[in-house]
């Protein structure tokens, strides 16, 4: 139904044509001319909105951004009446691997390169654009000790980074009932040996080139055991999967680990966004895992208004979205905010970006529009 | 802190005003009319009891207990109450039960292979669930935790108290090393022969007592060779050496007298051997009064399983009779009681102790049961066990005489902190 | 004490199904009449009457099954012709009565999920173990009633854990019918609800239906003499108006009792409040609807409440209703407050006891969980002795109708007595002889079951395992429930 | 028991004992408002007297928990409590809850179209999982009891306020009819012959009921009919009754003579008429067939839908609503045409969903709203106090704001009866309102104050 709406959507883009000023054919910029949107509020990624903010972009890649940023000569400008942000980053994702995120022959495959299980254009891949989210990091699924390295991609495009993560599950995740390891005394033994005389990806991680992703399991023990083992190795990275990290904020900070918020269900949410909360005034750098498509896209957004209603800021809640998890995903040099040299991955909004109740009415990744939103008559106007 | 929500007017003994429960909180009572020695540092908690059971086999009677930091400074009989000092009928030493089986079930034992001596079930203990909490309600204040007993040898106890910072390490104490096993059925019960089935671990281990009793033999076997050839060695050699030479106590589950018997066979036939001779505990051992003199030719020490209304307890059926404890004291066996972790009500370790004297144990002996003869299994009779100065101040704190039925823990201190609050 | 009103007689001829109804009718009562003529008496170093201070070295008569004095050894003389059980080491105590029990029965529960026409006579085992623990521990009076699995279960009846067939137990049959407020399997507490409604509205459309066919009949006849020019024979109709503090339809004394359908009939004499009723609640939420239920349909007077141990949140409720409960064997219960994660523990007789509620104890088994273990955690928890014992004796005996005959030693009452080594509450001291109705029927030394817990010895004869059936626990009951103790 | 005169509506009204007997045990149909006296003021910049009209700096005043007057030139009289806000709106209702009902009794399998919800409602659950409701706005929500059974029975609409006994809780009793039409069990599709036949049964159970109501009254129009002719025979009997024995001496007189044996005259009536049998699920029924209980129907695909509209076209006051309604775009302008209600669950579904939900997506209910069917917006039992964020996610995909804020208020209230009752911030309403810091249905938006019948359960220091 949805790759019928984008034929769809195209044509509209035509008929729209009459309300924008000056507008050559499809709106990309990907063959050398620059394209411009100003929009209402403009909301940089670090915290700054600028009222009427413009951005020009060529290439894929955004050349200024500012209040009154001169729009060079023969630039398509677009007129958008609501906001616009860096696109949106999911930290823990398994869409496009098709199912195959996980290898349950063995329990460490410390080689295993996420990477090449990435299919862009998989159906799974689709929905995440439709709510936003143009960058993920594509990680196994729990269920091996050591799952493999995780990839940073673009919806629908290419692998940024390949060697993002070593997905690592210390807690119950990692264990199964019929091969080794069947006990947590069993996997921290195999991890305290791989890592006591590292080779390979475990030298690197050692080393501090290559972050870790720990699922520390649900319960606070295993989050215990998981900042303990970072520590015991000087590991740096990102602590997955638990919904109790709010008691745990002192020490994740004290061990300089980050965090990815894992989704709000209506039974267990109250301990993941109080969690969220408490990360954020102990100034834990934080993001949010989302784990499609068993998850709805839609959920990342959902979970940050979850936090924001149990009393995060808004501000903090976008930066978690963008540019933090930019940071933690170690790509913030080229995707996660509305910079000057970075890829033009912009999302319009009808409101708020935080805000659930805003609508997606356009999504460019590398400049190029890869969805927009189908004109209802009676556009809903904040 | 726990408190019982629906105060009883029947207490009547209980007068003095809340309690704080802080270290170091106690309002300044005023100073003592006679003479004070140098003035002692305050306490950081005191206690008074109509009587306090020592443990030593002296019961003094109206004493004054004073803790400070963790320990027990003074304790001085013949004594009134002072003004704002909680009272109770009496104070015990806090129980141990070395059976206490907290474990996380499956998590906590590693059934790759049937014999893993090396690895600690400290790894998998959550000091966050519920039980521990409960077991500290009922006065037990130390336990033992081992692993689940699905494997032949499941690998090393940790020694705890039902109290304290949040973190396995920082709780441990430095007790008497333990290697974990068990004998009967339940280590092959998960076993099935390899033909016919999918082939995963399960399917090439022992599925009959012999089958366990030869994984035993050859395990010990293996690790004294491995002494000898370095390429035989395999993880956990070390901690069998050990136990081969009374370094480290084994502690092997065995509920039936058939089970009780393997395992002093073992120890007698490592004897034999001149590997060594293990410092043996039978654990759960139900049965072990049909065939007392091979526990005594040993001196093999006992932890019992719970007394239950039927005398059926385990999954091989073994029948505990009530007077078992009475029988194997009589005979001079060490004899220790366990409840397996029950929570308040009617089966706590005060209970099992009220149930072995039902079957004929003195109040002493029972007493020795519960707090001395575990604390010496677990080598820390220095600090657990008895009621004394400088030992740690663990005590449970009762509404009557200890271990009646009709009467219970209302209070339970743990390292000078009051865990549950007599009022 | 064994009614002998003639209504009884007629009830029990005519209204069972069981075939074996006749002959047992007249049987049960001769043999109560054999042992009224033996005299027994009991001297003990001291006796708790608990309607009055001990009496040390006391002395218990009893003719005919009946205690006719107590008093110290002095003051009351052994008739010569008494059997005397002289015992000056020992403590006599009343027996102790279990007011509410579903063990003691082949299956203790009914498939027919509306079932009041049945009785618990029909499937009492007096050879079941559960009786032999019963005098073990010192329950001498027991009341037998189905299972909690049901709407509406059968009808109860007392016994005494004594006798070789169901008429030998008999103390007081009809003790109550078994209704339950907690769903059946498969059911929720909605349907269950429903069900228990449509089960009393359909007695009231069946006795409408009833007195509108009698109605129509009289007006036809009526009719049809006038036409015949005849006068009408009236006679009068041979029922009784229907009194209940629920509901009455009136016009009921024209149908003859006997017209009215088995099935329904004991519902009738449930609403007519002429037979008590013991409703099982598994949940604080079904507290509402059995008073409800008792309320409306003009039964609360003669309502028991058997609780779960959830059950002491609606300990309000029951104490504005007045009516008596007895409570499950687990006497702590531990919640978890959803929010702070933080455990409460509930002592629940102390909830009720504080409400003014009256209640008795119930056991679980004859030793870790026996009713004298169940007072004695009572008193651990603040109660006085006189408290905890009346939860075992008089409480329970007035429960069932019998105060003054069961639960005391007293004259006019049952020749009920214990004798114990000690303080019956004390875990070293044991019940040594049981008397029931003037004849000694327990002795521990010769209780070989007692010998093999205890001592481990194997009676000759069963060396092999002998599967002792564990006491059928009701599964239902913990179903969703975390249980506090292990 | 005799029936009063027989007109269909009121014959439905008496319905079968059951029915009868089972509504005196309960508060009376009417919710019961907790009358607490004292006098409250509510002054806000912005106040949504219902959704798209707003009044600017308005108060309103509330006494013995209903709303007196609203107004933006009010005096406040003294006395009152004063409660300040920026933005004042109707509470929130959730039409498709479970909150407040025993866990199993909401997945019942065994119940039928009498069984009530108000037997399955726990007034002893915890008071925290009410009171997040009504820190998140909900305060009412509508229960059921077997939610996925195939007649769930009679529902009700509770209070979210903290329960003190069952009756305080419940707002209305009846409040409506249910059926599960088609629904995959434990996640396994049921096969298509299955789901249409059970649309079948459901049209002819519709049917049955009606017909048991027109059998109530006809057998009291031929009672009525009877009676009369009875009374008429007898009085004309007793008028004959000296002649009729006359005759009879007679006649005896003569058999003696012949030695013939005497042979009474047969007397011959028409029998009395015999009332149908009281059936409880028929009753109610009957109440759907009339309209008086709006039939909620939990369906999903197009097909069923298209059977149920199609077998239901002929009950003229039948009042349908659609729970559910994943392919409801496929007949949407005939549940816009005959003004049936869709309850849309506005949660995000990853790929594990239901068999049932396969084509569900967020943008459903926009797309619905735009094709001019009424939505709803309920939670299913998955938590009533997340449906406000649930409902900003469906405004998100395409829902009109104000019609989000109406599926949570007008539109709830006037599907089930109570638009007298709640809903709207008009005066006679009961006083259930929020006081907000913000526009509704924003993350950023929290609730200050909320009142359930003019009693502050939610304030600022009482907040989690």
């Amino acid at each position: 139904m949805r790759t019928q709406r984008r034929m769809h959507t195209n044509a509209l883009l035509l008929a729209s044509l009459a309300f924008v000023a000056s507008a050559p054919a499809s709106a990309s910029s990907r063959e050398g001319d620059a394209l411009a949107i100003r929009a209402e509020k403009l909301h940089v990624g670090d915290g700054t909105v600028i009222e009427n903010g413009i951005v020009v972009f060529e290439a894929g890649v955004i050349t200024e951004v500012g209040k009154g940023a001169p729009v060079p000569k023969g630039v398509v400008l677009i007129e958008h009446a609501g906001h616009l942000s860096a696109g949106l980053i999911a930290l823990r994702e398994h869409a496009g691997a098709g199912g195959e995120s996980n290898d349950s022959s063995r329990a460490v495959m410390d080689e295993a390169d996420l990477a090449f299980a990435y299919r862009p254009h998989h159906s799974e891949v689709q929905g995440l654009l439709e709510e936003g989210i143009t960058t993920f990091v594509l990680a196994p699924r729990p269920g091996s000790l050591v799952g493999g390295l995780c990839a940073v991609a673009k919806t629908g495009s290419e692998v940024i980074s390949r060697r993002a993560y070593l997905s690592i599950c210390t807690g119950t995740n990692g264990l199964t009932s019929n091969r080794f390891p069947t006990s947590l005394q069993g996997s921290q033994a195999e991890l305290e040996r791989r890592f006591s005389w590292p080779r390979g990806v475990f030298a690197t991680a050692v080393k501090g080139e290559l972050p870790v992703m720990l699922d520390g399991g649900s319960s606070r023990t295993e989050v215990q055991h998981a900042i303990g083992f970072a520590r015991r190795h000087g590991l740096k990275g990102l602590l997955v999967g638990s919904t109790r990290l709010g008691e745990m904020a002192a020490k994740i900070r004290a061990a300089g680990l980050g965090v990815a918020i894992s989704n709000y269900a209506p039974s267990t949410g109250r301990r993941v966004v109080e969690g969220a909360v408490a990360l954020s005034e102990m100034q834990v750098p934080f993001g949010f895992a989302l784990g499609s498509p068993n998850n709805h896209p839609a959920n990342l957004r959902l979970t940050a208004a979850a936090c924001i209603r149990a009393g995060l800021k808004s501000s903090d809640a976008l930066r978690a979205l963008t540019s933090t998890a930019a940071q933690l995903a170690g790509v913030a040099d080229k995707v996660g905010s509305v910079q000057a040299g970075l890829a033009a991955d912009l999302v319009l909004w009808s409101g708020e970006p935080t805000d659930p109740g805003s609508r997606v009415m356009a999504v460019y990744v590398d400049g190029d529009e890869v969805f927009q939103a189908e004109d209802d008559e009676n556009g809903d106007d904040q | 802190m726990i408190w019982t929500p629906f105060l009883h007017a029947a207490c009547l003994t209980l007068c003095a005003p809340p309690l704080q429960d802080a270290p170091g909180a106690e309002p300044q009572e005023p100073e003592a009319p006679k003479a004070q020695p140098a003035a002692a540092p305050p306490a950081d908690l005191r206690l008074h009891a109509e009587r306090v059971y020592t443990g030593t086999g002296e019961i003094l009677k109206n004493a004054l207990i004073e803790v400070r930091e963790g320990k027990i400074s003074s304790l001085r009989p013949g004594r009134s109450a002072p003004e704002g000092v909680p009272q109770v009928k009496a104070i015990t030493a806090g129980m141990i039960d070395l059976s206490a089986r907290l474990h996380s079930n499956f998590n906590s034992v590693e059934q790759s292979t049937e014999v893993q001596p090396h690895l600690d079930v400290a790894g998998s203990v959550n000091l966050y669930d519920k039980r521990f909490a409960r077991l500290a309600r009922t006065g037990v204040t130390t336990i033992l935790v081992n692993p689940l007993d699905r494997n032949v040898i499941g690998g090393r106890g940790v020694a705890l108290k039902t109290h304290g910072p949040m973190e396995v390490e920082a709780r441990r104490l430095k007790a008497r090393p333990i290697l974990r096993g068990a004998i009967g059925s339940e280590p092959s019960a998960a076993n099935h022969a390899a033909f016919g089935r999918p082939t995963d671990f399960y399917s090439r281990r022992p599925t009959t007592r012999m089958g366990v009793e030869w994984e035993w033999r050859k395990a010990f076997f293996d690790a004294v060779a491995a002494k000898r050839l370095p390429e035989m060695d395999f993880p956990g050699a070390e901690d069998l050496r050990e136990a081969l030479a009374g370094k480290r106590t084994v502690m092997i589950q065995a509920w039936t007298t058939q089970d009780i018997r393997t395992a002093v066979y073992l120890d007698e036939e490592m004897q034999r051997e001149g590997f060594g001779d293990l410092d043996l505990v039978i654990d759960a051992g139900a049965e072990a009064w049909k065939e007392p003199a091979m526990l005594v030719r040993n001196s093999t020490i006992v932890v019992l399983p719970p007394h239950t209304a039927g005398g059926r307890i385990g999954s091989d059926g073994a029948f505990l009779a009530w007077n078992t404890a009475n029988q194997l004291v009589e005979q001079g066996l060490t004899v220790c009681l366990s409840a397996h972790g029950a929570g308040p009500g009617p089966a706590t370790l005060g209970h099992q102790a009220g149930f072995a004297m039902r079957g004929g144990l003195s109040f002493d002996q029972a007493l020795a049961a519960v707090t001395t003869a575990p604390a010496a299994v677990l080598g820390l009779s220095d600090r657990l066990g008895t009621v004394a100065e400088g030992m740690d101040a663990d005590l449970a704190l009762w509404n009557g005489r200890p271990f009646a039925a009709t009467s219970r823990v209302t209070g339970v201190v743990i390292d000078g902190t009051v865990v549950v609050n007599p009022r | 004490m064994i009614q002998q009103s003639t209504s009884l007689l007629q009830r029990i001829a005519k209204t069972h199904l069981a075939l074996t109804l006749g002959l047992l009718g007249c049987s049960f009562l001769l043999s109560a009449q054999a042992e009224a003529g033996e005299k027994y008496a009991v001297r003990a170093g001291t006796v708790h009457t608990l309607a009055g201070d001990a009496i040390t070295n006391g002395v218990i008569v009893i003719e005919g099954g009946r205690i006719t004095a107590v008093g110290s050894a002095d003051d009351v003389k052994i008739p010569w012709d008494a059997e005397v059980l002289d015992v000056p080491h020992l403590e006599a105590y009343p027996g102790f009565v279990e007011a509410h029990t579903s063990s003691g029965m082949d299956r203790p529960n009914e498939s027919v999920a509306v079932a009041p026409f049945l009785n618990v006579r029909d499937s009492i085992d007096p050879v079941a173990f559960y009786f032999e623990d019963c005098l073990r521990s010192g329950v001498t009076t027991i009341n037998v009633q189905q299972g909690n699995a049901c709407i509406i279960g059968a009808v109860g009846m007392v016994v005494k854990p004594r006798g070789m067939t169901v008429e030998e137990m008999l103390v007081r049959p009809r003790s109550g019918l078994k209704i339950s407020a907690a769903p059946k399997s498969g059911m929720s507490r909605a349907t269950q609800a429903q069900t228990l409604r449509a089960t009393f509205t359909g007695l009231r459309t069946h006795l409408e239906d009833l007195v509108q066919q009698k109605r129509s009949g009289n007006d036809y006849s009526r009719r049809e003499a006038l036409y015949q020019g005849r006068d009408l024979s009236g006679e009068r109709g041979k029922g009784r108006a229907m009194m209940s503090k629920g509901w009455t339809v009136e016009g009921l004394e024209l149908v003859p009792r006997g017209e009215v359908d088995e099935k329904q009939e004991p519902l009738l004499d449930l609403v007519e409040g002429r037979i008590p009723a013991w409703i099982y609640c598994g949940a604080p939420m079904d507290v509402r609807l059995a008073l409800e239920i008792a309320r409306d349909n003009g039964f609360l007077g003669r309502t028991v409440l058997v609780l779960d141990d959830s059950c002491w949140k609606a300990a309000d409720l029951i104490a504005e209703a007045g009516v008596s409960v007895v409570l499950d064997s687990t006497l702590v219960r531990t919640e978890t407050d959803p929010k702070t994660e933080e455990e409460e523990e509930v002592f629940i007789p102390g909830v009720f006891k504080d409400k003014g509620i009256p209640f008795a104890l119930s056991s679980r088994n004859s030793s870790t969980e026996s009713l004298w273990f169940q007072a004695a955690m009572c008193m651990a928890h603040g109660f006085t002795r006189a408290e905890a014992l009346a939860a075992i004796t008089a409480t329970p005996a007035s429960m069932l109708g019998l105060e003054g005959k069961v639960g005391c030693l007293c004259p006019g009452a049952a020749g009920n007595v214990l004798l114990t080594s000690g303080d019956p509450l004390s875990v070293t001291s044991f019940v040594e002889y049981v008397v029931i109705d003037g004849n000694l029927v327990y002795d521990r030394s010769t209780d070989i079951r007692t010998q093999h817990l205890l001592e481990g010895v194997v009676p000759e004869g069963t060396e092999s395992h002998a599967e002792e059936p564990e006491v059928e626990e009701d599964t239902r009951k913990k179903a969703g429930d975390e249980g506090g103790s292990r | 028991m005799h029936l009063p005169e027989t007109t269909l509506a009121s014959v439905l009204l008496v319905g079968a004992t059951s029915g009868l007997f089972a509504a005196t045990a309960f508060a009376s149909a009417a919710p019961s408002p907790l009358t607490n006296g004292d006098l409250v003021a509510v002054r806000a910049h912005k106040l949504h007297v219902s959704p798209g009209n707003v009044l600017e700096d308005a108060t309103l005043l509330i006494r013995d928990g209903v709303i007196m007057q609203v107004g933006d030139d009010l005096k406040v009289p003294d006395g009152a409590r004063v409660i300040e806000g920026d933005v004042v709106c109707a509470g929130f209702m959730d039409p498709w809850g479970s909150l407040g009902m025993n866990g199993p009794a909401t997945v019942d399998m065994s119940t039928n179209a009498a069984t009530r919800a108000v037997d399955g409602v726990d007034p002893y659950l915890h008071p925290w999982y009410r009171h997040q409701a009504l820190a998140a706005g909900v305060t009412a929500v509508r229960v059921q009891a077997g939610m996925v059974s195939a007649r769930g029975g009679v529902g009700a609409v509770l209070s979210t306020a903290p329960a003190e006994d069952l009756k305080s809780m419940i707002l209305l009793e009846d409040s409506n009819a249910a059926a599960g039409l088609g629904l995959s069990s434990r996640g396994n599709p049921t096969d298509v012959f299955a789901r249409i036949s059970a649309v079948d049964k459901l049209v002819s159970d519709i049917n049955s009921g009606r017909d048991y109501a027109m059998g109530l009254a006809k057998y009291a129009h031929e009672l009525e009919a009877w009676n009369k002719t009875i009374a008429e025979a007898e009085a004309k009997l007793e008028k004959d009754f000296k002649k009729a024995q006359k005759d009879r001496d007679k006649e005896i007189a003569e058999a003696k003579e012949k030695g013939k044996e005497f042979k009474e005259e047969k007397y011959k009536e028409d029998k009395r008429p015999k009332p149908p049998k009281p059936d409880a699920e028929d009753a109610v029924m009957a109440r759907v067939a009339s309209g008086e209980l709006p039939l909620v129907v939990t369906i999903h695909r197009a097909a069923e839908m298209r059977e149920l509209l199609k077998g239901t076209a002929r009950f003229k006051r039948l009042r349908l609503v659609i729970a559910g309604g994943t392919e409801a775009e496929a007949v949407a302008d005939e549940l816009a045409a005959r003004s049936i209600p869709v309850i849309v669950r506005p949660i995000p579904l990853g790929a594990n969903r239901p068999d049932e939900y396969s084509g569900h997506d967020l943008a459903l209910a926009g797309r619905l709203a735009d094709a001019g069917v009424r939505v709803l917006l309920g939670s299913s039992g998955g938590g009533s106090a997340d449906l406000p964020l649930l409902a900003s996610l469906a405004i998100g995909h395409g829902l009109d704001r104000d019609k989000a804020l109406a599926a949570l208020t007008t539109e709830v209230a006037r599907t089930f009866d109570l638009s007298g009752e709640l809903g709207s911030l008009r005066p006679g309403r009961r006083a259930d309102l929020l006081v907000l810091d913000g526009e509704p249905l924003l993350p950023t938006t929290t609730v200050r104050y909320a009142l359930s019948a003019g009693r502050v359960l939610i304030s600022p220091d009482s907040r989690d």
